[in-house]
């Protein structure tokens, strides 16, 4: 019961987040309603046991990566967005789409996920677990992606540098 | 006890809130950020699985999502800020030529 | 025990903790002026009670009654919510931290520590690295130049250094093996050779893990020498020059709020959290448990004020390139021997 | 068991070397170019040298495996080496005379500017040759056999820079890739029918068979078209067109390549394939004509050539014709040991050729020459020994193997005999005329007009000065390092046949019985074989000596009547060229048609231009180009590559550039994807 209300009250939160995030003109109000809906998931993971996913969630996403978002946006200067028309395209075609596709897997998902129920702490992600299942079967995508990681630093370093001469107006 | 549906739903309505996000704002920094939201959607209906199977590896598997997102984001953002300098403007409608 | 003498000593823990840390915090600003004062041969607050002691009062009412002004063309929610947030989430952090072990009043047995997280120094570290927002939302929102550059600066130097932070504390996580503050104290019981305490410091190289916590730590806090978000030559006072009042107090206090949660982390992971010398009856016990852990806590404020007093700032540059060019390759040195150490022992 | 023996050292060293000096010659100094060279190809003759010494330990034939190298079902390939008598003959020619042949082409080349190239081929050659000798398969044998085609074609090309010497190169590459389809096609057929390529296996399978006498059957046809690879190989008629123009290549490689070692590949094939051979009569016959026929034609051509290297070409041509003829009545022994005289001296001749070029600073024809005797004697007496070898004047090389080869042709059929005796006439007249008109009379050059005939050496090569500059000095000896191997070779024509004396003449003719296992014991027993030629060499009667119809004595006499021949060759080239100068003039303009005919070569290139290439050219020019190429490929890929254009045209709409049009097509295509599989689960 308690589970159930915990549930419905973060996915609430969550689902508004998500929607403010649409709604929201300003970029830095989007990055925070993230940053919420992030929060509230981290939430969503420790009922369901996950803790250290929680954790992880928490100071990964919230921490770092929104972080990073909120200062870009703190950088550029990002303002409201404007409202230009650029594709009718993504309004025909991607809307219903995404609604069709989204509509086909709710249907797949409440039919055929069947009404299994999963207790709270159903499965207790403790971290010492996840670290043996990291090291050991997980070991070589664990080294592919921190090299992945380092790729990405790199690269990040590389587009981010000013490039040499500046060139005043990209606009030719 | 709440049916794993549940959360699948949930996660399927983030998933779709960020690519409507994706297909509806201008602002490259918001695609972004709806991509962050698919995956964050995703993150949940594996760690639901995960709970649902009782197996761990599901959630391990979060953690490499959100490894790639944090190597996405880092780059993303970096593209961005180069975007920015040479275009000056964050609005992918009027971005829409690889090169000037 | 059932639910409702549990929720019943839940609050009465949070309100203690809550109480004893902003008296705390307020203090330590105490201390902090008095100190610094007689580092620079001042005498620092006198005028308020007796050696000042009631000059946090006055403070305190200061901040209260000033008018709290807001400057035009702020942003208006964010420029609210930011010290708020700042605040918040440097409250937040106390929640796991354990002060002491079990302690028995009559019927009820309680730890001395409103909830046992088994993961809580991941919380704790979560909790800092959200602290980050209302730094960079107020100086983002407050529509200043000097705030702004506050604000960025904050976040890129929080973010930079969070990780040497990290990394330097997983060398302890080794060691101890849980992520559970208290089973890490637990873990730092007892003696080397009976008569050097088992603390992590004193053990696998971690003095060296300790130094760099150190450093991060005033990183983090935006303390001397690091404290470049607010430096008074060159941003006026960084990303809170245009608040007031409560807003400004509010910051205020996150900032020595967090000082004192990473003192505490420090003395719990480095410094063998409440262990002491003294025994007694188990009453005194618990008391003396919190008496050391205190007493550590003191320690390492003192140690925070003492630097302001004495190190100089840091260029911007300098600060980065230490940060990522000698904290985190140390760091990860560090862990690796650790880890080595470990991996040889068992 | 044997002991190993690491024969496939033997090839790789010269590969090794090869590597090096086309990896890194660039770089090198000259003296570390050739210091690979030599030490590589040297190594190779060392070892050579070794394993004959062990020979006489080994039990008989001797094959390695080194590695698998295909395998396919039951069929299998392996790189593998196989040693008997034949093979260790070969081995010694090829890499002795290359040793030498290398050495000199230090001096000789050495002021060439791709002198390092230069030697990375050679080694390559070498490489490749000593594959093909070695091998222990068709199919490895056949990669030498490309190799050594390939070796052949870069440095007959070596100097690409000049026209004709690349077209030459090319035209030997496309002549050869003729010989070499027949090649293929007898191993496809071995291998459908016998299923292996492996030497032993084939023979173990073939040798119960009876010779095909009455009709040809397959192994008629495998033979036949072994002969035709042969004879693309070792220009025989009517491949034999590229061999004269290879002698654009530099004189050491025609040496090597198109005299010594290359162009006997066909003949060692041959003898190597004999088992075959000798059950397949048909095909013998058809070997033995050929090779008559080529001798006697080449041999016509040669007597009216005046570029001292094609003079060379043509009796090279001619020689192979006499193995030929040798392989073809059954007498392999005989072949081969031609084979190894003519290695001797035929190698000695063009090197000292090279030398009297050299000397003259790149004067190639002989009627500039002349008078030389007396200016560079040491060539001259080495030039001598190979003349005397090569026209069959006894104790000379030449004379033994030729005799025998004679001899054995005359027990086959008397034609071949009479044939043969002509061709031998011939010989030794072109070559007495070479050597008169070289060394005797009175010089007619004139050595400072040398650079003007430079061109004809094709030395005359973008910035690279030409070896024989040296010679503005005037006429000159060649340096002591071209010397040597010249010396080397001609002791070696003098004694070289002495290993081969038959027993007419008192020896007993040791090479055929060193070469008896070989070839003696896999002849097809007598009752089987009476058409077949085989039989007149059974042997236990060779070894004797003794003969069906004939003794020694008739032997004796055919032995002077050649012996005969081959003085009258002498007198009359000394009476034409040295006695009465002008006669020759005369006699071309009395029978100029004729003469005319064999100056030009019978015009056979000409009559296959006409008869093959020009139909060839136009018809690809015509059909293959205008009609398929353009009309079919070039029409259906144009039309395409349009409709391409018109669709992506319309459809190019979709890629507008805007990020979220992007998205919303993969939203749509993801929505599809969803529902087929639903579809697909729900079925």
């Amino acid at each position: 019961m308690l589970h159930l209300i915990l549930f419905s009250v973060f996915g609430l939160v969550c689902v508004a987040g998500a929607i403010n995030l649409l709604v929201q003109s300003h970029p830095i109000n989007s990055a925070l309603s993230l940053i919420v809906v992030m929060g509230s998931l981290a939430v969503e993971y420790l009922l369901l046991g996950a803790e250290f996913v929680a954790a992880v969630q928490v100071i990964v996403y919230a921490g770092a990566i929104m972080v990073l978002f909120v200062f870009v946006i703190m950088l550029l200067n990002a303002g409201e967005e404007e409202r230009t028309k650029g594709s009718r395209v993504s309004l025909l075609i991607g809307i219903p789409g995404m609604i069709m596709g989204s509509v086909l897997m709710a249907w797949v998902l409440i039919t055929h996920s069947g009404t299994h129920a999963v207790e709270a702490g159903a499965l207790p992600g403790a971290p010492r677990e996840i670290a043996q299942l990291l090291f050991h079967e997980f070991l070589l995508p664990f080294e592919v992606t921190s090299i992945l990681v380092l790729i990405a630093i790199m690269g990040a370093v590389v587009l981010a540098a000013r490039p040499e001469p500046l060139q005043p107006e990209g606009k030719n | 006890m709440v049916p794993l549906s549940y959360y699948l739903v949930l996660s399927g309505i983030l998933f779709a809130c960020g690519v409507t996000g994706f297909l509806i704002k201008r602002n490259i920094i918001t695609i972004f950020m709806s991509i962050e939201l698919m995956l964050n959607g995703v993150n949940l209906s594996f760690v639901a699985f995960a709970a649902q199977w009782h197996q761990l590896s599901g959630q391990v598997f979060v953690f490499f999502v959100m490894v790639v997102a944090a190597a996405e984001a880092t780059v993303g953002l970096a593209i961005i800020i180069a975007v920015f300098r040479t275009r000056e403007t964050l609005n992918v409608d009027q971005v829409n030529l690889l090169k000037l | 025990m059932n639910v409702g003498p549990f929720i019943l000593v839940s609050l009465v823990k949070i309100l203690l903790a809550l109480f004893v840390l902003l008296t705390a915090v307020a203090y330590t600003v105490w201390l902090e002026r008095k100190v610094v004062g007689h580092i620079q041969n001042r005498w620092g607050p006198t005028r308020v009670g007796p050696f000042g002691l009631l000059q946090p009062m006055a403070d305190g009412v200061k901040f209260l009654f000033k008018e709290d002004l807001t400057p035009p063309h702020v942003y208006k929610p964010l420029y609210i919510a930011a010290p708020m947030i700042a605040v918040i989430f440097a409250l937040t952090s106390i929640a796991v931290i354990p002060f002491g072990d079990w302690l028995d009043i009559g019927p009820v047995s309680t730890m001395l520590q409103i909830s046992d997280v088994n993961i809580g120094l991941l919380i704790v570290l979560g909790v800092t690295s959200l602290g980050v927002y209302g730094i960079a939302l107020s100086g983002w929102s407050s529509n200043s130049k000097y705030s702004l550059l506050g604000g960025l600066r904050a976040s890129a130097q929080m973010v930079s250094y969070e990780i040497a932070l990290g990394l330097s504390l997983v060398g302890v996580i080794i060691l101890s093996g849980s992520l559970s503050l208290r089973e890490i104290v637990d873990a730092q019981g007892g003696h080397f050779w009976g008569f050097i305490p088992k603390w992590n410091i004193f053990y696998g190289g971690q003095i060296v893990a300790f130094f760099i916590y150190l450093m991060a730590a005033y990183a983090e806090t935006n303390r001397i020498p690091f404290d470049l978000p607010e430096a008074e030559t060159e941003l006026v006072a960084g990303y809170h020059t245009e608040y007031s009042a409560m807003k400004f107090a509010m910051f205020f206090m996150a900032e020595y709020a967090n000082m004192i949660t990473v003192a505490c982390i420090a003395s719990l992971l480095f410094l063998g959290g409440w262990h002491g010398p003294l025994g007694g009856p188990p009453w005194l016990q618990a008391l003396l448990q919190i008496f050391w852990f205190m007493a550590r806590v003191f320690v390492f404020l003192f140690v925070y004020i003492w630097v302001r007093g004495t190190l100089p700032r840091f260029r911007y540059d300098q600060l980065m390139a230490f940060g990522w060019k000698f904290l985190l390759p140390l760091a990860i040195a560090n862990l690796v021997i650790t880890a080595l150490v470990v991996a040889l022992r068992s | 068991m044997n002991p190993d023996l690491h024969l496939w050292l033997i090839p790789l060293l010269p590969l090794v070397g090869a590597a090096i000096n086309g990896a890194l010659g660039k770089r090198f100094s000259r003296q570390a170019v050739t210091g690979v060279a030599l030490l590589f190809c040297g190594a190779a003759f060392g070892m050579a040298l070794w394993v004959a010494s062990q020979f006489s330990s080994l039990s008989l034939p001797h094959a390695e495996y080194l590695a698998t190298w295909i395998r396919a079902g039951s069929f299998q390939a392996d790189f593998a080496f196989y040693l008997d008598q034949l093979s260790l003959v070969m081995l010694l020619v090829v890499s002795g005379v290359g040793f030498l042949i290398h050495i000199y082409s230090v001096g000789y080349m050495w002021d060439d500017g791709g002198y390092y190239r230069f030697f990375a081929y050679l080694n390559l050659f070498m490489f490749f040759m000593l594959t093909l000798v070695l091998a222990s398969n068709y199919l490895l044998m056949f990669i030498g056999w490309e190799g050594v085609g390939l070796a052949s074609y870069l440095l007959i090309g070596f100097w690409f820079t000049k026209d004709s010497a690349a077209s030459a190169g090319k035209k030997a590459f496309i002549v050869n890739r003729i010989g070499d389809f027949g090649f293929l096609i007898a191993l496809f057929l071995l291998i459908q029918h016998f299923g292996s390529l492996d030497f032993t296996t084939v023979f173990q399978k073939v040798l119960p068979l009876s010779p095909e006498t009455a009709g040809a059957g397959l192994l008629t046809a495998i033979a036949l078209l072994l002969m035709v690879g042969a004879c693309g190989k070792s220009a025989q008629i009517p491949l034999y067109v590229w061999l004269p123009d290879a002698m654009e290549g530099p004189t050491p490689v025609s040496a090597l390549i198109h005299a010594a070692t290359m162009v006997t590949a066909g003949v060692y094939m041959v003898a190597r394939s004999h088992v075959i051979f000798e059950r397949a009569p048909s095909a013998l016959t058809v070997v033995a004509i050929i090779g008559t026929l080529t001798a006697l034609f080449a041999a016509t051509i040669g007597v009216a050539q005046t570029d001292i290297k094609k003079v060379l070409a043509y009796s090279t041509i001619s020689q192979l014709g006499y193995m030929f003829l040798a392989c073809g009545v059954a007498a392999f022994s005989a072949g081969i040991f031609h084979l190894m005289t003519h290695a001797f001296f035929k190698g000695l001749l063009f090197l000292a050729a090279g030398s009297v070029i050299h000397a003259l600073g790149g004067e190639q024809d002989m009627r500039h020459m002349g008078g030389l005797r007396t200016k560079i004697p040491w060539t001259f007496w080495t030039m001598t020994a190979g003349t005397f070898a090569i026209a069959g004047i006894p104790p000379f090389a030449g004379f033994f193997s030729k005799d025998e080869i004679l001899w054995r042709a005359y027990q086959a059929s008397w034609i071949y005999w009479l044939i043969g005796l002509s061709t031998a006439f011939l010989t030794s007249f072109y070559m007495f005329r070479l050597w008169f008109m070289t060394f005797f009379g009175e010089y007619r050059g004139d050595i400072e007009e040398s650079h003007g005939y430079e061109s004809t050496a094709g030395h005359s090569r973008a910035g690279t000065p030409a070896p024989h500059d040296q010679g503005h000095g005037g006429i000159h000896e060649s340096p002591k390092v071209m010397l040597i191997p010249l010396m080397i070779l001609a002791v070696l024509s003098v004694v070289g046949g002495w290993v081969g004396v038959p027993g007419s003449l008192g020896g007993n003719n040791r090479f055929d019985k060193f070469l008896g296992p070989v070839f003696h014991a896999t002849a097809p027993d007598v009752n089987a074989t009476h058409a077949s030629p085989g039989e007149l060499a059974p042997p236990e009667k060779q070894t004797e000596g003794t003969e069906p119809k004939t003794g020694p004595a008739t032997e004796l006499i055919f032995t002077g009547i050649s012996v005969a021949a081959a003085l009258t060759g002498l007198y009359l080239a000394w009476l034409l060229y040295l006695r009465r100068p002008q006669l020759p003039q005369k006699i071309a303009r009395s029978l100029n048609g004729f003469y005319d005919m064999v100056l030009h070569k019978y015009y056979v290139d000409e009559f296959y231009s006409t008869i093959f290439v020009k139909p060839l050219i136009d018809g690809s020019r015509a059909i293959l180009w205008h009609g398929i190429d353009q009309g079919v490929i070039d029409a259906t890929v144009d039309k395409s590559a349009e409709e391409a254009l018109d669709v992506s045209d319309s459809v190019r709409h979709m890629e507008s550039g805007n990020v979220r049009s992007y998205a919303s097509w993969v939203a749509i295509g993801a929505a599809a994807v969803i529902a087929y599989m639903i579809w697909v689960a729900s079925r």
